[in-house]
């Protein structure tokens, strides 16, 4: 195994770049663990999660663990900001991260679709299920912005109007 | 029987409620007249003539009582002139010695002053908005004057030195009575003095805690006088009613109280106070309960200075110094 | 009559629209007015803004919640995931400055967050507003005998401080199963209770690792209860359950399928609701244990609803 | 008008390396009421001070200002040199220039030199505005009172009573012995705590000094250091403690059964009953909140008497009191009797509690197998319900196969207690070990965030844990799966693996934080006492005053000052016990004379002062028949809100009246 | 360039006080607008002294007390915080902006946090400019 070599410049970056996405809890973490232990991702096998994942962010390993796809096996349960007892809320800490990844679109290719789901009828599930509405006795149309212009437009318009929209998935 | 005093009383920039307190002396004013020879009483009383004050000789005044505020120009040249011309010259009243309810003025623009007085009031008929001009030329040939409004008001004794203050709006009539009685008699303090009991409003207050032998408690509601009818006997600050009179001069025989109304602070700071309204916020805050309550107070009067400064803007630490608020700016 | 506007979210319309008709069928029946928001959108999921942009997820939600604020009603919906992204979005606009931000965006489309509606989740409607014993009263058929397993889901327990409705204990949950057992029904406890089931962000990253976090729980529900049927108040949870039996079962990993249901579909069933319109899209078998649910001899002395 | 000294100090280059000293200097000569000014190298050095003492011998100052460091060390220092000089010491002020100014500024000399004349011109305003004051003795009572009978309470107890003075020692439980007597031995040395500590509670029960006060409350705290009266409430214990000789039989013969405090309710007791067996005084109480009043007698009736027998149904515990101790006739207050008693100095030794297991949700807080530290300690312990045999609570017989210690609990967590509880890592490693020892083939998991093991011969034992096969684990335990009546799955994590962890245990013990009770919160507004960030009592000083308090007299002893094991809790004790014995043994304490001062002839009587003052210390009394306020100087601690408050400008606040402020506010804006 | 302003602050010698001495002890650096009056308790503090600060022409008044329930004088600052919430707005009624005065709570073991207020009040008064009385704006 290769040593780690720690650069405080780059932690320093690490932990604002983390703190500025909303994972502003970070410098709180004392390693006690407590998240990890009840977290459903790591326990399913997602290592760099939770603890680890605030651990490698504070040793600056940012760019190393990019493209690393256990923050998107995050459940966002928030088990770990229940049992913190530091505040940290790790959770935020791994949607900061996520972010980090998006922004750079360090994403699993499914999560694309979902976008652009969203930006075309306000669902990130979507299927076209008049059929089996009907069936169940319903209005084929879902009264939702799946069949509503004008709320589509409005979504577009918050998603044109966000940084998503630099990352030209929609 | 020695010559009589000669006596002056002139009204600056007042209502001359003060006035009407001296003749509510009545009888004791007769007396009292007895002694006096009112060479100057003017514009309410006598008719005698600023010109007529003006040829006086200096000094020639034994005693001189001066009512209301300096307002504008006509008040301090009439009150300059009749402290050349005074032996003993007396602020009398609350605007005489505190600014008065006048001083609340300066809080706000001369500007803003004209424009509520002669333009924006709903009863105003003013399309072409005039305002009052020192100076105006009447048909081209008539150069008629008005009194200049001075920046600020002026308590008396920012303007000349003033020997004794009586405060008061009015000053009561069992008060005056005693200070003239003590003019009369030569039985005075050293110059400067306030012509005072020297106590608060609750020194003479039946209301009082203290004088039934019980603790004030603290005070967790805030009432304006408008909010009910507190209990005619029980200390109104206890129930919640804000009164001034801790932190007032009682030489009114505590009235307001008598008559289930809260002190306003008309009386002035006790002596040795430095600011009424601070001194008043310190001692009212002190008897509230806690921050909720003090917030209630904050939030239950529109305007803290213009509650505590009621009588007393010019005479505090802050008098003409701070430049009034601009409407527009704000 | 108490009136909540009713938010799909996702799932629930378009792939389980049963549950959403069982909705619609009980709460009239229960005395309760749904009212629809109209043009709602995703809540938005995790998947989406909030991994990419944490204003924009209170841009999204603080359209959702605008729209019941419109109504001048409180927010109810089926989905938790939709109850914990609207409820932390509600939590983040608490800071004024994001509120400012974020109201900025929603002025380009004229709208605004107020904060004036609170957001219910179906499961607190029905367990703080309209009562155990109020459901009781309207039962047609009892489920007296069934051991029924709960379900509870992840995102109405934590993280506990956002939430306005909780639980006692967010970690031994008892809700769901005072409800469950209002229908007559035994909800004994399991010791996996509190575990998640493996659907969302876990399934679509890595189904393998899903599949492993949802086997250990359904193993433990066999192996401690063995139910007669599972019940969740979680839509994820349900699709996780209703999907995946029959797929595990396919690769021989187990040799049984449990019939799931959404709470409220069990709930109309036992008032008597037609099950083809409560309950008929499933991937696991459920029509033994509707029929008997609505069997003769389950029947109460109550007349349908 | 006055004669001002200024002294500017250059503080080696601590001031001098920043600050102009000599413009500072030259600056005070440019005031009118400076008379001379001066500088040196170190004004608080002897030389220094012999400059200021020998310009008021020469009659040329009759008021100093030293600008130099800060008054809060230095001023003492200074007060002295004055007085040695001929001057009346508060005729002194100093100017902060170091540390709140060259120290501050250092980056901006031309700005700190600005500053730094400022506030010399402060200081010389006030001081030159200074009136001589007197200093004021009282004389002390040679007595002492020790709150809380625990382990540091007995030592605090034990030191002043043996010093020769008289000492109370006020305990709430009926026996002396606090927590330590409820632990079954003690880390690093396994000694028995019954063994050790119980012949000191012989001891203090026995000492001629020491009058014990047990079952017993501080209700109210008055007066001031050398001269507090206390009064203390005896509650009403229902049995005659002159005739009780312990025997126990009462509590043999009660038929209730209630919750057994001193067993962390792993047990039962009656509601008649001797606290623990080993109990100083070995008296018994009946606790009325649950007693059953047996025969349906209320206490204070008369027996009923027995149609059979004719003869009065006596309760059974007043049957089976051979002394005579219990009559159920007597109309006892239950309010118990008010003792005052005076006292010169106080030691507060109150102790803590542990927290509750209900706290801990993720930790299954029903789940009968799931218990605090305390109460493990009950189940190991020979005097325990189980005679020292671990029995897992669901079952009362079975042994645990696999238990599980879990640290933290409620310590070092933001929700909770932000601090470490200190002990509880050292009393886990205790517990296991014990259990190591005794059952050797009992699987046990020890989960810790940190080990903290800091103390002498502390990490060896902990070694020795791990030697003897405990299994330590680094991490915090995440939760409690219930898996039935009697197991549970614990859910925690591998740090070193960087691995969840999950594994089922049959006993789960939470180390539980310690905090200050309730009732000590109660007791700290009686006394003044201030809280410290922790919610502890606050000490004077960390370091330097860690047995005083804020309110002079009043001492602090052991974990109500902050968590601490038994050898440090018996030091601070000594210590405590120490300081407080130095008023005692001056026969006469000094009041500073900066209090406030009603000046009667001005005072209105508006009674505005009375209630704001936090010690009482402002009575409405009586002058010409009017009402007018009174400042009890004994009782003045120099605050100055009444001062501030008084709107007759009627009180003055003696060193720190408002001439001398607006001379200070008139000399920073000029 | 901007001006330097003038801050009276009134401390607390027990909490306030302490707090920047031990700013000093850490070293910590800040602008040498401010020049402490030592007071026994915030309690002390009148707002008559207050009043009489900005009317003399400070920029800025400071009163620092102690954290609620930290008082030595166990309720001190709680009567400060009262008086302060209704001088308050008596200032700003009168014509100040009530930003010139601040009331802080600092303990002794706040020597940073000393610097930071004494810093950040420096800004915000740079920003508001000198005092009215002075010439300033109000």
């Amino acid at each position: 195994m290769e040593n780690l070599k720690l650069q405080s410049e780059k932690i320093n970056t690490a932990v604002s770049t983390i703190i500025g996405l909303g994972g502003t809890g970070i410098l709180q973490c004392v390693q006690c663990g407590a998240c990890s232990a009840v977290c459903p991702g790591v326990r399913a096998g997602f290592p760099v999660l939770c603890r680890l994942l605030i651990r490698k962010i504070l040793d600056g390993q940012l760019d190393e663990i990019i493209e690393d796809s256990s923050s998107w096996g995050c459940q966002a349960c928030n088990r770990c900001t229940e049992v913190c007892p530091q505040g940290v809320r790790p959770q935020e800490v791994v949607f900061a991260f996520r972010r980090y990844q998006a922004g750079e679109l360090a994403v699993s290719t499914s999560t694309t679709t979902s976008q652009m789901n969203m930006y075309e009828v306000g669902h990130a599930v979507f299927t076209d299920a008049q059929e089996l509405r009907q069936q169940v006795g319903l209005p084929a149309k879902a009264p939702t912005s799946a069949y509503n212009e004008t709320a589509q437009k409005e979504i577009q318009t918050l998603l044109n109007n966000s940084s998503m929209a630099e990352l030209g998935l929609f | 029987m020695a010559d009589k005093i000669k006596f002056a009383f002139l009204l600056a920039g007042g209502c001359a409620g003060c006035e009407m307190a001296l003749v509510d002396m009545a009888e004791k004013l007769v007396d009292a007249l007895e002694h006096l020879e009112v060479v100057f009483w003017a514009p309410t009383v006598a008719d005698v003539k600023y010109q007529d004050l003006e040829a006086m000789e200096d000094k020639s005044i034994d005693l001189a009582f001066v009512d209301g505020m300096i307002r504008n120009s006509e008040n301090a040249h009439t009150v300059k002139v009749l402290r050349a011309k005074s032996k003993t010259l007396v602020a009398f009243g609350a605007c005489a010695t505190l600014g008065g309810i006048a001083a609340m003025g300066d809080m706000h623009s001369k500007e803003e002053l004209f424009n509520e007085a002669f333009k924006d009031t709903f009863s105003t008929d003013n399309p072409e908005g005039v305002l009052p001009t020192p100076q105006y030329l009447l048909d081209g040939k008539y150069d008629l004057t008005l009194p200049a409004f001075t920046d600020r008001v002026y308590t008396v004794d920012q303007l000349v030195e003033v020997d004794y203050f009586v405060g008061g709006c009015p000053p009561h009539h069992d008060f005056v009575a005693a200070a003239v009685q003590a003019i009369v008699a030569g039985n005075l303090p050293p110059k400067g003095s306030w012509l005072t009991s020297g106590k608060a409003v609750c020194d003479v207050c039946k209301r009082n805690p203290a004088a039934k032998g019980q603790e004030r408690l603290e005070v967790g509601e805030v009432f304006r006088t408008v909010d009910g009818r507190p209990d005619p006997d029980k200390c109104l600050l206890q129930q919640g009613y804000i009164c001034f009179g801790p932190v007032t001069q009682g030489d009114c025989g505590a009235s307001c109280l008598n008559v289930n109304i809260p002190c306003r602070g008309c009386g002035g700071p006790m002596p040795g106070v430095k600011d009424y309204g601070a001194r008043c916020i310190s001692a009212i805050a002190s008897s509230l309960k806690d921050d909720a309550t003090a917030q209630k107070m904050v939030d239950k009067f529109n305007n803290m200075a213009k509650l505590v400064y009621r009588y007393s803007f010019s005479s505090g630490i802050l008098n003409q110094k701070l430049p009034p608020k601009e409407k527009s700016k704000a | 009559m108490e009136k909540y506007g009713l938010y799909l979210g996702c799932n629930i319309p378009f792939k389980a629209p049963d549950i959403e008709q069982s909705f619609r069928k009980i709460f009239p029946a229960l005395g309760v007015e749904v009212e629809d928001l109209e043009g709602a959108s995703c809540c938005p999921a995790w998947g989406t803004a909030p991994s990419f942009d944490l204003d924009l997820w209170c841009a999204i939600s603080g359209r959702n919640l605008s729209l019941a604020e419109d109504k001048s009603v409180d927010l109810m919906t089926g989905c938790n995931s939709c109850f914990g992204v609207l409820s932390e979005a509600k939590h983040f606009l608490h800071d004024g400055q994001r509120r400012k931000r974020v109201n900025e965006k929603l002025g380009v489309i004229n709208r605004q967050y107020k904060g004036s509606s609170d957001v219910y989740h179906v499961a607190h409607v029905l367990h703080q507003k309209i009562g155990l014993e109020k459901i009781k009263e309207k039962l047609v058929y009892s489920l007296e005998g069934l051991k029924v397993t709960v379900q509870p889901g992840c995102h109405t327990l934590w993280p506990s401080d956002v939430y306005h409705v909780k639980e006692k204990n967010p970690f031994y949950p008892t809700m769901l199963k005072e409800l469950t057992e209002a229908l007559g029904a035994s909800a004994p406890h399991y010791s996996r209770l509190e575990a998640c089931c493996g659907m969302g962000g876990m399934r679509s990253t890595d189904v393998e690792k899903s599949l492993g976090l949802f086997k250990e729980k359904l193993l433990s529900i066999k192996e401690e209860i063995d139910p007669d049927l599972i019940v969740t108040t979680c839509s994820s949870c349900y699709l996780q359950f209703d999907m995946s039996q029959p797929q595990l079962r396919e690769r021989g990993e187990i040799d049984f399928e449990i019939p799931v249901f959404y709470y409220t579909q069990v709930l109309a069933l036992a008032m008597g609701f037609d099950p083809s319109q409560v309950a008929s899209v499933s991937k696991t078998q459920r029509d033994g244990i509707i029929k008997e649910i609505q069997s003769e001899k389950r029947k109460t002395d109550k007349t349908q609803a | 008008m006055a004669k001002v000294g200024v002294y500017v100090c250059h503080c080696g280059t601590n001031i001098a390396g920043v600050i102009d000293v000599e413009a500072v200097r030259a600056h005070a000569e440019t005031l009118p009421e400076v008379a001379v000014a001066r500088k040196d190298l170190f004004m608080c050095s002897d030389s220094g001070q012999e400059m200021i003492k020998q310009d008021i011998r020469d009659g040329l100052v009759d008021r100093v200002v030293v600008a130099a460091c800060t008054p809060r060390t230095h001023e003492p220092i200074f007060r002295a040199a004055l007085e040695a000089g001929g001057l009346n010491k508060y005729l002194f002020e100093m100017a902060n220039i170091r540390d709140q100014d060259s120290w501050v500024h250092a980056n901006d000399p031309e700005g700190a030199t600005a500053k730094a004349k400022k506030l010399m011109a402060s200081a010389v305003g006030k001081a030159a505005r200074l009136q001589p004051l007197e200093d004021k003795f009282v004389d002390v009572t040679k007595a002492a009172l020790v709150i809380g009978g625990g382990v540091g309470g007995i030592f605090s107890a034990l030191e002043l009573a043996d010093m020769g003075y008289p000492t109370y020692l006020v305990e709430k439980e009926p026996s002396i012995g606090g927590v330590m007597a409820m632990l079954d031995k003690t880390f690093p040395t396994n000694d028995c705590s019954a063994c050790i500590l119980t012949p000191v509670m012989v001891d203090a029960g026995n000492h001629p000094n020491v009058k014990l006060m047990t079952y017993s409350e501080v209700e109210d705290v008055d007066g001031y250091i050398g001269n507090f009266t206390v009064k203390v409430r005896r509650k009403q214990t229902y049995i005659d403690w002159q005739k009780c000789t312990g025997c126990g039989a009462c509590a043999e013969a009660c038929p209730v059964r209630t919750t057994n405090e001193f067993n962390q309710g792993m047990d039962k007791r009656p509601a008649a009953y001797i606290h623990f067996p080993q109990a100083v005084p070995k008296k018994a109480v009946v606790d009325m909140e649950h007693c059953i009043n047996c025969a349906g007698r209320k206490l204070g009736q008369e027996p009923k008497i027995s149609k059979k027998t004719g003869k009065p149904m006596l309760a059974p515990c007043e049957l089976a009191c051979p002394a005579d101790a219990i009559n159920r006739s007597l109309p006892l207050d239950p309010q118990g009797r008010i003792e005052e008693i005076k006292v010169g100095s106080i030691v507060v030794a109150t102790g803590f509690q542990v927290m509750d297991k209900g706290w801990f949700k993720e930790m299954a807080p029903e789940h009968p197998n799931v218990i605090t530290a305390l109460q493990l300690e009950r189940l190991i312990s020979a005097t325990g319900p189980t005679g020292g045999n671990l029995y897992m609570p669901s079952t009362a017989d079975k042994k645990p196969k696999t238990m599980t210690f879990v640290s933290c609990m409620g310590s070092r967590d933001e929700k909770f207690h932000t601090y470490c509880s200190r002990v509880c890592c050292m009393y886990m490693i205790k517990q296991a070990r014990l259990l190591k020892e005794k059952y050797p083939h009992m699987n046990i998991y020890m989960h810790f965030i940190d080990v903290r093991t800091a103390g002498k011969d502390y990490d060896e034992y902990y070694v020795g844990a791990r030697k003897m096969g405990v299994n330590i684990l680094k991490g915090k335990v995440g939760g409690l799966q219930i898996i039935d009546d009697h197991r549970l799955r614990v859910l925690a994590y591998d740090m070193e693996a960087g691995t969840p962890v999950e594994y089922e245990s049959d006993l789960v013990v939470l180390a539980t934080a310690i905090e200050l009770p309730e009732s000590a919160k109660k007791l700290a507004q009686t006394l003044g006492l201030q809280f410290c960030g922790s919610n502890f009592f606050k000490e004077l000083h960390p370091k330097l005053g860690p047995v005083e308090t804020s309110t002079r007299g009043i001492f602090l002893a052991g974990c109500c000052q902050g968590p601490k094991d038994i050898p440090d809790t018996v030091s601070q004790a000594k210590g405590a016990a120490g300081a407080a014995a130095v008023p005692l043994a001056q026969g006469k304490v000094k009041i500073e004379p900066i209090l406030s001062e009603v000046i009667t002839e001005l005072c209105s009587g508006c009674g505005i002062c009375v209630p704001l003052c936090p010690y009482d210390a402002i009575t409405l009394k009586i002058h010409a028949e009017k009402p007018r306020a009174e400042i009890d100087i004994t009782q003045c601690k120099g605050c100055g809100v009444c001062t501030s408050a008084c709107p007759s400008a009627a009180i003055v606040l003696h060193g720190y009246e408002d001439e001398q402020i607006y001379a200070q506010i008139a000399a920073l804006t000029a | 360039m901007s001006f330097s302003p003038n801050i009276v602050g009134f401390a607390c010698q027990w909490c306030t006080y302490a707090g920047a001495d031990l700013a000093g002890n850490l070293r910590c650096k800040y602008p040498p607008t401010i020049k402490l009056i030592r007071v026994p308790c915030s309690g002390r503090v009148e707002p008559e002294f207050v009043l009489e600060a900005l009317a003399r022409g400070a920029d800025g008044v400071l009163i620092g007390g102690c954290h609620f329930g930290d008082c030595h004088y166990k309720e001190g600052n709680y009567k400060t915080s009262r008086r302060m919430i209704m001088f308050k707005k008596l200032i700003e009624d009168a014509g100040f902006d009530p930003r010139r005065f601040r009331l802080e709570w600092i303990s002794g073991a706040e020597g940073k946090r000393f610097a930071e207020v004494a810093e950040e009040f420096t800004k915000e008064l740079q920003e508001l400019g000198p005092n009215p009385i002075k010439g300033g704006t109000a």
